[in-house]
């Protein structure tokens, strides 16, 4: 089953013409992704390895019947770039761009709480969503995830693979990786993909990987506490990081004595989620 | 980015809310012309961008010329949390009758921002959520619509504010707004924001942080950057484009990716906590690993003279470990480091990639196959006892 | 029963120490409606009509339980009033401030729209509805109306006041008089109340004054033709306009050949509405 | 409120549209001075405030000088339905390659702006709606989002711009959209947006549609109406706080409420149209009806020559019938009209009101019990008819 994506998604790659864009189109076809085609103004007619160029998300679904779509565009055209898939009506919008100003997101997020929106939003500034041996939208490498049950969501990028490729050495498969990215707001966030997991019969457990700043761990603790009959294991990165100091991510701050690694180890230990002192713990914790 | 108090206040003004008449000061000399243009009692204030400055001696009100030079002089050159003051602002003393606090910050789980009042202004404001929470005032604004008018009349209410000072409020609230929008804040503070004897509101102190991902568009408060207030490895690395944050551990990091470098400088801190052995930077170089960019990155943690070795993290997933481990010893052979670097390569062709640095047979290069053992070898050779 | 206000509703007066606002609390509490209190910025704490002021809408309905409000600020201030009385949680709002700038309206006609939304806006610049006999918001002579089942909804005001004086005197009673207003954009339009009067038990019959400018006729000729059972009469002002020409409303203005009363009074007619020549065969109509 | 060609094209070059450079002339000495600063050949086109004026022989291109001294000779003081041509915008030819539509306009029923374009431009929009209607297209603007890049691309592709003009098309229409915006249009148009040989974009003309509503806060382009081009009367009108339009008809109105104004005059119009006889303005005098302001109201509807009685129609609603009686003969007594006026009382003491109006006994003063009996009424006065 897995959530979000699957073989059946048929997806466009907006800004497909750029370095990026073109470099992980290749890489999401070579990963059994149907990639339907691509978006970028002013190229339409073009050709990207083997998929049509549109120039615009409208287009391109009437086209090829895209559902999906990938936004590899930069950072200040990013918002234009989601606003234009969310109003094609896609059902699915996952954003690698980053940077994206903070004021940009807002808009986009408060547009998809109306109640009019369909579309499910993961990023921006995410490494996307990967369901292995179906489909892959996004930038985590193909090759460190395996078909299974384990589902994973995660704020983080590299920290991701590792545990993923972690998982899939010790034999645990996964149903889903999703990366909802660590920007302050994100389109998706924990509560959401966990509920998704709790309610897709091929994920048994749940792995879940946060970071210092904000209150989403903790809200994603209330929500295990309360709604989750899986099990879940968790690690939580920068119990080093001193307060006040942007840890690389846009979100990974702690102001004002809130967003430690303690407090929210703290609350997700008391939802009952086993919780790693270290990455490599998390096989092993999932037996 | 963190603005200083100067700075934010000089945007206030522009957007029209009321501030004192003050200037900056980086020698006593123009302190002292700053306070005989606005005449005495003038309070001098550290420009630092930290907290707690008051604490630490760095705000003085001068009543007399010879209090002008004193404390100026004390506080220019003064050291505030390993900060340096080099710049003060000298503004008129107050006659407050009243301190409000008012700001405008980010609600993450809502995805809107809110103003924050609180009749109990001139304190940390997390002072008054712990002590006195419901003298907070919350009110969330609408991003597409901006602050109604009768919200801030809602928050006025709310603090007790007098009706008569409703109106100026009103202003203030909704300038301190279109400051947080049209600057792309994710922070604007004032605190305390006063009405005087003379029934004047003016914003004393002002605080303000920007949102670094929306600098491009900002380059006139992008240019107010100020370097001197920064470690000079972190204005070489953002030049650089890699994104590095000093801290004052002996174990220096690099990593790819924000998450798993704040994983890796845990670990220094989880094996070598006991010891008194931790992080010495953040250092995310970002995708790919080419030996450029290594080889920067490598001189700015070694630039840090507390490091007594080096960590080096990298997940290959679409770049080959491989790769990156010939890429690593290129970098190497550059800097030629004279402390212990211990390698971790993950991912893709990490076997190959290991066997690399292993062949390269270089003195003080370690290769590692887990975090874990990575970690407590870069921990034993901070302690000088890895051979 | 009437409709959207009755003899239950609690009303706050909004600009309550206004010229305008005093007087018409005045006429409204003569009129039988059950006004509760009034708010105007900085005059909390005053009276008028024996009624108590507050500073804020927020205030008012905690102490009062106001469900319905009546907007009497200038049009400067008009949109925030409304705002403030829509997430105040209000049922009923009824905005007689005129001019309000489009602009303006046009932001508070979105927000509505979302669908967390459940005031009713009616107006702006419009007369307000009378309910005879239980209930008046707004500046519509009382004493021209008289208890029936009649339904009049109107976009004009005295020529409203001029209708239904002329039913009462002919005997015809009304179930509730809507005035929503000349503006181009308003609150609440005719297909809206036009529902409203088909759902309504007491409602047996229904009068619509419409004039030149838009398409609201048009759409509310449509509505009748396809949802409504009771027999409607119908006026439309405006046959000697002259086209590009703004008539006193902002909304009275023929634009592009379209607005005319000939498509609209010919749209009503073939949708079964009799259409009045002259306003005073109305009553001659509905027998 | 209309704008002038020039006055729009001013609006739309401070927010960054590009439009020709030229100027407006009132004289054609000052016309023939424009012409040489630009360069000829150049277009001379009448400012006024009304559609057709290239078929009325307002626009002509002048290849020499002597062209430019006989067209702007022509076109000043050239009468274009009913008004006067006072000034002419003097614009260098464009060399046109491509003729495009383009504004932004309200949508009433769905209370969103929307862009509305066509490659069909050059022509009146209704003209193209009417012949090839799915030349049109149109993209609804969510008013608290503003118009997306992605819009402007949408549009330019269902409009078959060639991709080279895109980024300019689209720069165009979010300014265009900021113009809507930033002044309170409710209107903003480019007939012909242009493309030409050079392979610039510039809007060639330009229309724009104030919201009187919120002229208010547009000090600046209330500055701009032009009262040489309005009738005298409507500014009196104006400034006394009663909206008037003057049309064509014999008969005089003076209602309280716009739609019953507009019920009048159409009740003149059906019973005088068969003899050519209808209403000679629309005049709303608001809410009450004190004598100062009756007096006012009775002055501009008979300062038109063309009035041959009038008609007054009020109705009494919280203002008592017999109170507006006694303001109409103080009223009437001041003015000392010339032509029969026929009152109309109706409402609250609507009887009382007629006695005091019949019982004044003033010749030229009559009572009406009905909208009906006074239309009649004031028709057979127009005519000549009532005794």
């Amino acid at each position: 089953m897995a959530i979000l994506a699957d073989k059946n998604t048929k997806v466009l790659v907006q800004g497909i013409t750029g370095r990026e864009g073109r470099f992980h189109t290749k890489q999401m076809i070579e990963f059994d992704t149907d990639v339907v085609g691509g978006v970028t103004p002013g190229k339409g007619g073009e050709w990207v390895e083997g998929k049509p160029v549109f120039d615009t998300v409208k287009q391109a679904v009437e086209i090829t019947g895209a559902n999906a779509s990938v936004i590899f565009v930069p950072g200040p055209g990013a918002a234009d770039a989601m606003f234009e898939a969310i109003d094609a009506g896609l059902d699915l919008v996952v954003c690698i761009s980053d940077p994206v100003p903070l004021w940009d997101m807002l808009k986009v997020f408060n547009y998809l709480k109306r109640a009019e929106s369909k579309t499910r939003l993961i990023g921006p500034n995410c490494p996307g969503l990967l369901t292995p041996g179906q489909a892959k939208l996004g930038i985590i490498p193909g090759v460190v995830g395996k078909p299974g049950s384990v589902g994973v969501v995660s704020k983080s990028g590299t920290l991701t693979y590792e545990v993923v490729y972690a998982l899939s050495a010790a034999g645990l498969g996964q149903s889903t990786c999703v990366g909802i990215g660590g920007d302050p707001v994100p389109g998706t966030n924990f509560v959401e993909v966990l509920q998704m997991f709790e309610d897709d019969p091929q994920t048994e457990k749940v792995v879940l990987i946060g970071e210092i700043g904000g209150r989403a761990e903790i809200e994603a603790a209330e929500f295990i506490k309360k709604h989750m009959t899986k099990p879940v294991a968790a690690f939580i990165a920068g119990a080093s990081a001193p307060p006040g100091t942007r840890m690389g991510h846009a979100g990974a701050i702690i102001e004002g004595g809130e967003g430690t690694v303690e407090q929210k180890a703290e609350a997700l230990r008391e939802a009952g989620v086993r919780v790693a002192e270290n990455p490599e713990q998390i096989p092993g914790l999932l037996r | 980015m963190n603005l200083h108090e100067h700075q934010a206040k000089g945007l206030f003004s522009k957007i029209g809310i009321p501030v004192p008449i003050g200037r900056v000061a980086t020698t006593v000399d123009e302190a002292l012309v700053i306070a005989q243009d606005i005449g005495l009692p003038v309070v001098i204030k550290a420009q630092v961008l930290t907290g707690g400055r008051g604490k630490a001696g760095g705000v003085k009100v001068a009543r007399t010329w010879d209090e002008v030079r004193e404390y100026a002089g004390k506080i220019l050159g003064m050291m505030i949390k390993d900060l340096i003051v080099h710049k003060v602002l000298v503004d008129p003393a107050a006659n407050i009758a009243q301190e409000i606090y008012l700001a405008v910050a980010m609600d993450r789980q809502a995805g809107r921002p809110v103003l924050i009042s609180s009749s109990e202004g001139g304190v940390e404001i997390e002072q008054v959520a712990h002590d006195k929470p419901e003298a907070i005032i919350r009110e969330y604004i609408d991003p597409q619509l901006g602050l109604h008018d009768y919200q801030t009349r809602n928050v006025a209410s709310a603090i007790n504010l007098p009706r008569a000072h409703w109106r100026a409020f009103g202003d203030i609230a909704r300038n301190l707004y279109r400051c947080y929008v049209e600057n792309d804040a994710t922070l604007t503070e004032i605190n305390p924001l006063v009405i005087t004897n003379e029934g004047q509101m003016v914003a004393l102190d002002g605080k303000m942080v920007i949102d670094d991902n929306a600098l491009y568009r900002h380059k006139d408060i992008a240019a107010m950057r100020d370097l001197t207030a920064e470690d000079e490895a972190e204005t070489r690395a953002r030049e650089a484009g890699i994104a590095y944050v000093k801290l004052n551990g002996q174990i220096g990091c690099m990593v790819n990716g924000a998450g798993l470098a704040m994983t890796t400088m845990d670990m220094t801190k989880l094996y070598g906590g006991a010891d008194g052995i931790g992080p010495a930077n953040f250092l995310d170089i970002g995708g790919g690993a080419q030996a450029d960019k290594v080889a920067a990155a490598l001189r700015i943690i070694l630039s840090d003279s507390n490091v007594r070795s080096v960590l080096i993290n990298i997940f290959g997933g679409i770049t080959r470990a491989d790769e990156v481990a010939r890429g690593m010893i290129q970098a190497y052979n550059e800097v030629k480091p004279d402390v212990p670097i211990i390698i971790r390569l993950a991912g893709t062709n990490a076997d190959e990639g290991r066997e690399i640095i292993n062949d390269a047979q270089i003195p003080y290069l370690f290769g590692a196959a887990t975090l874990t053992e990575a970690a407590q070898k870069a921990v034993q050779a901070a302690k000088g006892a890895l051979a």
